[in-house]
Parts: C-alpha cells; structure tokens; sequence
C-alpha cells in the first residue's frame, strides 16, 4: 500500500503491469533545459526503467528562473545540464538507471538512441532538432512526443508512426522568424504544463494505453486561458520524405559538422567542428592563453575572453560564443581563433 | 461571415484576440494574402491557418460560418 | 539581458515592473505535499519576495513518485516537509526568504498568514482547510487560488473577494464519500499541470494582471484529454456566511483542537492535542519506551509502534497514527497512550 | 434531448464519457433522481452539476439542446 509507486499504481489505467512497464521502458530526452528537465525528474520519479539524456549546454544563472533540476551552486560551477541533472536525479531515486551525452543531436546520435528508445520526449529549443528527432522516430517506428514553449503558451502532440501525419507535414517549411524564449520571454508554468501533457501523453503510450493519447495538436495559452486541439489529418502528405511512402528521412543525412546554429534564449552562437580536425580542450588552452591571457579550465570545457566576447571551448570541440550576434560573427570568431 | 482567431504570441501583431470579417468563398491561400494587407510580417513567423479546429491546406475554401486560427509555431524548450 | 530573471522580464505582461511586484509579494502556501512542493519551487525561482510554508507532515518513500523537492535521503531521515524543503529552495536561490511552520492549520494560524500575504496557496488535501482558507482571504481581503487534483485530473480556479462566488458557494456541503490519491491514485502530470496554472494566477494577480485571471472553474483530465471551463455567477449565494452580505467567517471559530482527521494519501489518522494538556517530545519518549521498549527520537518527532501501529508524536503534540483505519481507531489509541 | 457529460472520475461509475436523455423540461434536481436510479451512488460523491458551462441550482430547469456536466469535485493536493 505504502511502497514507493503505490499512488500510480492505484491509479486505474496504470495498475501494476502498467508500473512495471514504466520501470522496464527506456526514454530518451532530448535537451536538458526548462523542458528536459522538468520532463527527466517527473519520469525518472514515476520510476522509468531507464533515461537517456542529452543535452549541449551548461547551467547558467539565467536558467533557474525555470529549469527544475538546477542549483546556484550548479551555475557557479557552469557543469554540464545532464552532468548537473543526473546528480540530482541520483539523490531523488538512487537506483535510477541514467546514461548522458554532453552533445550537439545530430543523426548518428539521433538513430543509436531512437533504436534503444521506447519513446523520445522533445525537450529540444529549435525547429531543426525536431525534424532530426522525427526522421529518426519514424525510422525506427517508435513514437515522440512533441512540446514547445514560449512566453505563455505551449504546444503538445505525440507523433505515433503510421497514424497521424508527422512533424514534417506540420512544418514543412522553416519559419523565417519565430518568437523564442530569447525575443519573448517564458513564464514557469507554461513551461510546466507543456512538460506535464508530455509525460502524461508518455505514460499512455508505456503502460498500453496508446487510445487514450491525444489525436489532435493541442495548443494553450496560461495568459489569455485558452486552448485549442487542431486536427492533422488534411495536412497528411503523401509525399512526405518521413511519413510519406517512400521515405528518405533526409535529416539524417545532414552532416551537423562546421554548421552553427544561433541558439536559443542563449543570445550565444554555436559552432561545431569539422570532424576531420575537432578542437582539443588543450588545444583550446593554448589559443586562449595566447589571445586572452587567462582561461578557465573544467573536467568539461575551457572558458576564455576575446574579441569582445565570452567563448566557451567543450571537450567534443563545439565552441560556443556569447553575445555573438549571428551566425556570421560566430564563423568569424572561430576562424580567427582556429583558423 | 467568417470568424478570425488569433492565438497566443500572433496577438501581439494583431492587437486583438479575435474578429469577424466577410471572407466565405475565399481559399486559405486568399485569407493570407487578406491577412498579411492588414497585419504586415504576420506571415514571416510561419503561423498555420486550422479552419473548424483542422488545419487546413492553401486551396481549403472557407464555408460561411468557418471559425478560422491563426496558430503560430512555438520553438522553445 | 542574461539577469537571474530575464526571460521573466522578457515576457511582456510581467516587465520589469512585475518582477519588481514579484520580488516584494509574500505568498503563503498551504500544504507541502505535492501540490505545495512544486508551487514553492515555481515561485522561488520565479523570484518571490517572502514564502510561508506550512505542512504538518514528514518525508515518506511514497511521496516521491509526485513530490518534486524531496529526496529519498528526506525520507530516510523522516524530515518534516517544510525542512526537507527549505534546504532545496535555499539551494536553489540563496537570498530566499523563506518562513516555515510545522503545524496543522487552524483559523488562528491561518489568519496570521493571510494577514502577511499578498495571496494564499491551496496546496491543502482536504476540504476542511479550504474552508479554513477561504474564510480567511475573504475576511483580511485578499485573493486565494484554489488547486486540487486526484487520478488524472485537477481543478483549479482563483477566489477574488468581491469578484466572484466563494468556496463555500461552490462546495455547501461537504461529500459524503470523495476520490482521494488514497482511493483513487494520482499521475504526477496532473499535480504538475494543477500547480502551474494556480502559479500562472498567481503571477497575473502579482504583476498587476488581474483582468487576465480566469473567471470560470477549470476542471481538466490528462487521461481523456478533455477540459471544462464553468461559471460560478448563479450559484454565488447572497446569504453566504463567507461571501454573504453579513458574513461570519464561521471556519476560524471552529476549535481544531481534540479533534481527529483520516489524512489523504498517508493512510493515517491524526489527533490534534487539546491545548490545555499538549503532550511533549518528553513525555512521548517515555509512553513510548515503556510501551513499545524502543523509540527514535530525532528533533521534530518521536516514533514507535505499538498497538500494531506505527506512531509517531510531533514537537506540537500531534500524534499520527499509521495504519490506523477510523477516527475512532485513532482516538483509542490516543487514550490507551496519554489518558 | 439534453446531452450528459460524465467528467473525470465520475466515469468510473457510469462506465460512459456521455449519453443522451429525453430531460428537457426537467429541474436539475429532477436530473439527479433519474441518475440515481440508473447510477446508484453517483449523488454520494458530491459532485454538482454544470449546464452550458455554468453551475446550476436544483430549481433550474433544463432546455431542449443543453448539456449538462457532473462533474466531481477533487480534494487531493
């Protein structure tokens, strides 16, 4: 009566082949910020078998207004999201079955955790993310469960192969300008709610119970307390590259490496390396002793200051610029730095 | 009539949750292009139209008495 | 730009100008299960001025799965909840102002607080302290914002003074029989999401918002994936002896003291002491060891077993008895114990 | 007709999200003796009853068309 999951398994569509189906799935989570990990502690308290959690980017200050896993001390310390998370995962559930990546997501990642998956949560910040997480879902045939969330507002849908359109069908074209948390703003509860209708949507489809999951987009707003559910059967093409009968799943195909990406709610610009010659943290050391003088080293990245800018070198040699205001200047910064 | 819902973030270009104006007949193709004369750049942040809580596609044909949203993506996380 | 509480100040309806209300507004929460643990945080970390917390109950294993502060350390070492999460909040922002009470609720108590608060929390799991509540924020004038969930669904909905029908218009009777999380489970998606939107209210009243707080009870249910928005104007009841033209407040005059109470989800049943002849931790340890041989004495509380049941005494001298099946169980109890 | 709806846990007794039933004309306190007698128990739970997205009182009489909600109430937190 008393054990530690007895309230979710007296809930009557969990019950306790549902429970221990929860403790024998594996969920990858993709991102670890407001979303990820908000998303990583409800499932890793409601007793998932296993997490899989990646995630670029490290605790800053700036963080804590909404990302539930995360300290002051864990900011001080700049530590990697998924290294910070995992510890405080670890103090909420000891036996808690988690492995990390301090990663950019691109396809090779993307296909080896949607092949040890048994769903995919979308805790992810950019449209690009998204349309590699559901090439890979569709692939492998197993669901993911879309959410966003900006200002007030939110959206959630599980894409489940084979019976609704796909996230490419939704989007099939970038938009050019999107609000982000950077330009708009975020309040905690929309991102909350959006995390919750996940996990919610997550559980239906582990304890089997994949009726009861949504069929439409539902999208609300905590400010103006309205929601919509918008269906997604028209917008079906057949002619999906994902969904549709001859899929190529192209994003998979991308090579993220030499891109950048100008992030989101960072004001920072990414880049990655070319893998042919990936930066060193040692490497990193000695540029930045030369041009700043002083750098900060971690276990997980060398941090220095030039060219009017904060950069932060990571051990898989992605450089991240702070302040940086496009993807032009980022290319710049690193060119001068690494030629 | 048609009815106009303008959801979330896309209010901030509209100023106004919602209106009526006389667009049966039209295509969703022609309701953007009604749109975008009124509300300059609503288009550029690829806002989807759902007609009757359905998304719709470009030659959809509003019928009178259509509830149309305009439903801007969300990207953040 | 990148400040503590940027993407805050970043989302329009609050500006600088909400967060500065945020900053300087107390809110007291009542409650630190499940519902409290995870508005307290939302709020420490949205940046609030002053929390007052109260909750009469300890850590346990099987509050883990849904309650987002506490560990399973919290639980090993049976902290009080309003400590367990004190250490977690001042983790999580230093400079939080944070006062804490182990106590049950009474209309003294209650009244205190709402006389120090910008607004009340429900973060209660019974009916009778929602009255308690809503006594007082109708008498001392100030907004308090209902949440209540079981299974997969919650209601939520914020009582203005003066704007709308109160508790006791919506709930004249108390129900006979009533889903609890002990009868009927509970999904933590549906704390997470009942939470949020009592914070998002929150946020509208404190940042000078209060045209955007809902108007209508919200009832939703993450399982079936439907929500129902109802209108409070008809049943507002102009004889209410809370909201009425001659109001009485009549909840705070009622002496908790002697009383018993079954507590939701514990599985338990508490007895308050009456205040002439309050029982010590002292006092307790030597019942205990002449009864039971052995008891474990920590700063908040003795326990031991006796009578098939495991007990344990507050430093307030509440005794809550584990296992027990009636108030009159308890009370039995109590008596064979202290006389 | 007027449309029922059985919301949350209430379902759990009636074994159905909605019905049917030939009530127009009837008080809402009428509407609750003819679910008694098909739902034994289902007025023990306290749940109130909301027609068209508003709470109603036991005198108020149903219209042709109107839904009405049970709806329970929760206590947990």
């Amino acid at each position: 009566m008393d054990g530690r999951y007895s309230r979710q398994t007296l809930f009557n569509p969990v019950g306790e082949a549902g429970q221990q189906a929860i403790g024998e799935a594996a969920v990858a989570v993709i991102g670890c910020g407001a979303l990820g990990s908000a998303i990583s502690e409800t499932l890793v308290r409601a007793g998932i078998g296993e997490l899989l959690l990646i995630d670029r980017d490290y605790v800053e200050l700036s963080n804590l207004q909404r990302q539930q896993l995360f300290t002051e001390e864990d900011a001080r310390q700049m530590l990697p999201k998924v290294v910070a998370a995992e510890r405080r995962l670890l103090d909420i559930r000891r036996d808690a079955n988690i492995r990390t990546w301090i990663r950019n997501a691109d396809g090779p990642l993307m296909e080896e955790l949607a092949g040890q998956s048994t769903l995919i949560m979308d805790a992810t910040d950019n449209f690009e993310t998204r349309l590699l997480i559901n090439d890979a879902a569709m692939k492998h045939g197993i669901p993911w469960i879309h959410g966003a969330c900006v200002g007030s507002s939110g959206t959630v849908f599980p894409f489940v192969p084979g019976q609704t359109a796909c996230f490419r069908c939704l989007l099939p074209v970038l938009p050019a300008v999107n609000a982000t948390c950077d330009t708009s703003g975020i309040i905690p509860p929309a991102v909350s709610v959006t995390a919750a209708i996940q996990c919610a949507e997550a559980m239906k489809w582990i304890t089997g119970n994949p009726d009861a999951m949504r069929t439409k987009v539902h999208h609300f707003d905590l400010w103006s307390n309205e929601q919509l559910d918008i269906g997604v059967s028209r917008i079906r093409n057949a002619g999906c590259e994902t969904c549709g009968e001859s899929p190529s799943y192209p994003e998979l195909k991308v090579r993220a490496a030499g891109s950048t990406a100008v992030l989101c709610g960072r004001n920072a610009v990414q880049i990655l390396p070319e893998p042919s010659r990936p930066i060193t943290l040692d490497a990193g050391e000695s540029v930045g002793k030369r041009i700043a003088g002083h750098v900060r080293r971690t276990p997980y990245f060398i941090e220095f200051h030039a060219f009017d800018r904060r950069l932060v070198l990571f051990g898989d040699g992605r450089l991240l610029i702070h302040g940086a205001k496009s993807a032009d200047e980022g290319k710049s910064i690193y060119h001068r730095l690494f030629g | 009539m048609i009815k106009l819902l303008y959801f979330a973030g896309i209010r901030d270009l509209t100023g106004r949750p919602s209106e009526e104006a006389d667009l049966s007949g039209r295509t969703v193709e022609e309701l953007w292009k009604w749109a975008e004369d009124k509300y300059p750049g609503i288009r550029e942040g690829g806002a989807r139209i759902a007609v009757n809580e359905e998304y719709a596609l470009p030659d959809d044909r509003l019928g009178e008495g259509d509830t149309a949203a305009f439903i801007p993506p969300v990207s953040g996380g």
